[in-house]
This record gives C-alpha cells, structure tokens and sequence, in this order.
C-alpha cells in the first residue's frame, strides 16, 4: 500500500503511524473518519463509498505535498477505504508528523478538510427505509 | 466521426452508466460537452449541472478545451471522508 | 491498562483507539507525543521519564472529564509512559472520538496542552555531553 | 513531635532525595512548611521556591493548613508529554 491510497482493505492507523514516524519530530497526530451510526436521529445500516481511483489517490497525494508545504510537518500519509463499510469502521486515515505538535494537529485537520472539500470519493447511505447518495457536506459533516 | 468516452461517478452513474460514449464532429470546450451531455439525458439535466468536469484527472474550467484522447469524467459533488 | 494511565510499557495507540470507538462517533483524532533526536541542534540519545503516579494518573483522569464536558466529544484515553525512551519511542498517547471532526481535533489538542501544564511528569534528557531534568516549556515544546 | 513525610521528584529529589522527614511541633501552612523545608535546605532555596505544592494529590495553595496525614509533594515545573 502506498502513503496515499484508495483501499477496499480495512485502514490500520499503526501502518500510516510507522510510514510518518520521524526522529526529528515530536509529534504524530492521526485522523480517523468512522460510520456512524446515527445522523440526525437516522440510523444507518451501512456505508457505500466508491472513489474515482486514479484521480481520487492523485489528489491524495497532491493535497499530502501542499500539506508539506504549508506546515512545518514532516510526513503525511492519507488512505482512503471504498466499498461496503459498516458503523464503526474507519473510512478514512490520516496521519501526520511534525517537529512540535501544533503543527501536527494543524496539518492533519487542513488535511482531513481537504480531503472533504474535492478528492472524488463518493458515499451511499443504506438506511432501513432506502439508500441514498450523500450530497457533500464539506464543511463539517464528521 | 470521434467517440469520447466519459466516466460517470455516484448518483449520475446509478441514472446513466458509468461509461458514456458522446459523438463529437469537431473539437470542443468544456462546456460545450457539457451542453451535448445535458442534450442526450436533458431528464438529468439537474444532477449534470451540478458535476465538476475532470480532464486526465484534473478539475478544469468551462473554456477547456477537449483533445480526443483525454481521459474525461463527470464529478458529483464529493462525500468521501 | 486503564483509560487513563502511567505505564511502563509501550504505548500501542491502537488500543487507546479501541476504548474510545463509539457508534455514535464519525471522528476519532490521536495525537503521540514521540521522542524527538534533535532539539535546538542538540542531539538526544534518550529520554528518562518520572512521575509522581497517583496523582498523575487522577489528573489525566481529570482532565478527561474536564475535556468531556467542555467540548462535544464522546470519550477519550489518556496515557503516559515512563523510564527509559529512546528515540521515537511514543512518551504519552491520547485518543478522543466525537461525532463530528471539528470536536474531536478540539479536545484532543487541548487535552495534551493541558497535560504538558501540569500533570506531574518529568523527563530528564541524556546527551552525549551530560544529562539534565528539562524544564517545563508548557507553551510549545512538541 | 511528630514527622510529616514529603515526597520530591525530578532534579529535587536527585538533590536532597525522594522522601524528606520534617519535624513539626504545631499546625501548619503550605507556606510555613515550604519556609521549613528551605531552613532545612538554603542551597536549593531556588529549586524549592519553584515547586507548587500538592497535598493529597491535589495542588493547593500556600494557606492550605497541612494535618499530619496528608501526602505532601513538592512538585517541580512539570515537562511530561
């Protein structure tokens, strides 16, 4: 697996944390994006989520190096998962080392609400009454 | 007579198939593809306004213009995270 | 292990992930705070950390309560290593899930500010040149 | 007389050890001890002076009056994380 992928494999945070660790850092701050069950007192059964490959890990990668160079961090990793995922399970992954842990938590927010904003992954909602796909709610829907 | 052929994604792809064959005479922008896909599914006319276009896997303008072998595709609004 | 702990084992972040995962959450947030070789151009060989145990370990617990109640989050784990870490090595480990993202990084970032202000632990610092307890530096020193 | 039993961590418990014994006669505060413990060690009035003070695992302040069961601790500007 890459530093920036798209995966129908479940997201091991500990993989994203060795591939980031650096001796010159002293702060490792993660993300994980998981399905809940309930949204506005809805309960979800469970998740879709396809993804563009090609240009969804592309723009996982190009968002990793404007994270570089926007913050004083040192590695990013970013997967993403697609296909069936159920209530609890890690959608997406992020993790982010940086020298002191401002940036660190800076950098992986940004990271995390870019990701949101433009990257073609796409998620479809099945609820006991029907499923549906989710309009974007970039500004904050987790 | 060129085929381009467009990728469809989520919602859009559930209403008109994930590959899209669009005939085309002459070169042409964007948004004149545009305006030939809402013309073949004018009932989805809505959903296909609402996409960004992706050009070899990059958000482009209205006034791009298409090369026959680009790789194409209509992006939905996105939900991923 | 409890949720809130001094411990002299490793800290498997993994762990601290699984106490916090709630179906009702959409976001977890992580931060490790990690043993950094180079600080002002000097070089660590390793760290040495002490604690007073008892009471550290009822202030994380506070301040997991008190990061409960100020942000919109669902749970959170706390724990901080002692002894001998070298370089790397994860010294304090904190995990929080919230149903949204925004919460989570909150209460996360603020849960470690508030642990490097007053929970009592002391690292002393082993260079080539000597050794030396370090001095708090709460504001920013990771 | 009896004996208040006082725990020191990180670089003041390296200078004058992890447990101190302080002899006390009457009641006293956070204050009256820290003076105390300075009498007993003047060269690291500094250290002790940039102590805050813990009894029973809370900080307290320096009118805290101190009984003879507490556990006292002085705590040195803290670097964890």
């Amino acid at each position: 697996m890459k530093n920036f992928a798209i995966t129908q494999e479940e997201i091991e945070i500990q993989r994203l944390i060795e591939w980031v660790k650096d001796p010159n850092c002293g702060a490792v701050c993660t993300f994980m994006g998981t399905v809940r069950e309930l949204t506005n007192g809805k309960r979800t059964l469970y998740l879709e989520y396809e993804a563009y490959q090609e240009m969804a890990e592309k723009m996982l990668e190009r968002i990793g190096n404007e994270v570089l160079e926007k913050f004083q961090c040192r590695k990013i990793a970013m997967v993403h998962r697609v296909g069936r995922l159920d209530t609890e399970e890690v959608a997406v992954g992020i993790a982010v080392s940086a020298p002191h842990r401002k940036d660190a938590f800076e950098a992986c927010r940004y990271a995390i609400d870019r990701v949101k904003e433009f990257v073609p992954i796409w998620k479809k909602e099945y609820r006991e009454d029907g499923s549906f796909w989710v309009e974007c709610t970039c500004s904050e829907s987790r | 007579m060129e085929k381009l052929k467009i990728l469809c994604f989520a919602n859009l792809g559930e209403k008109i198939g994930k590959f899209l064959e669009i005939p085309v005479e002459t070169e042409l922008t964007v948004h004149q593809l545009r305006e030939r896909i809402i013309k073949s599914y004018p009932q989805h006319q809505h959903t296909i306004e609402m996409c960004m276009i992706a050009v070899n896997h990059e958000y482009v303008t209205e006034e791009t213009i298409i090369r026959k072998d680009d790789q194409i595709a209509l992006i939905p609004p996105v939900s991923g995270g």
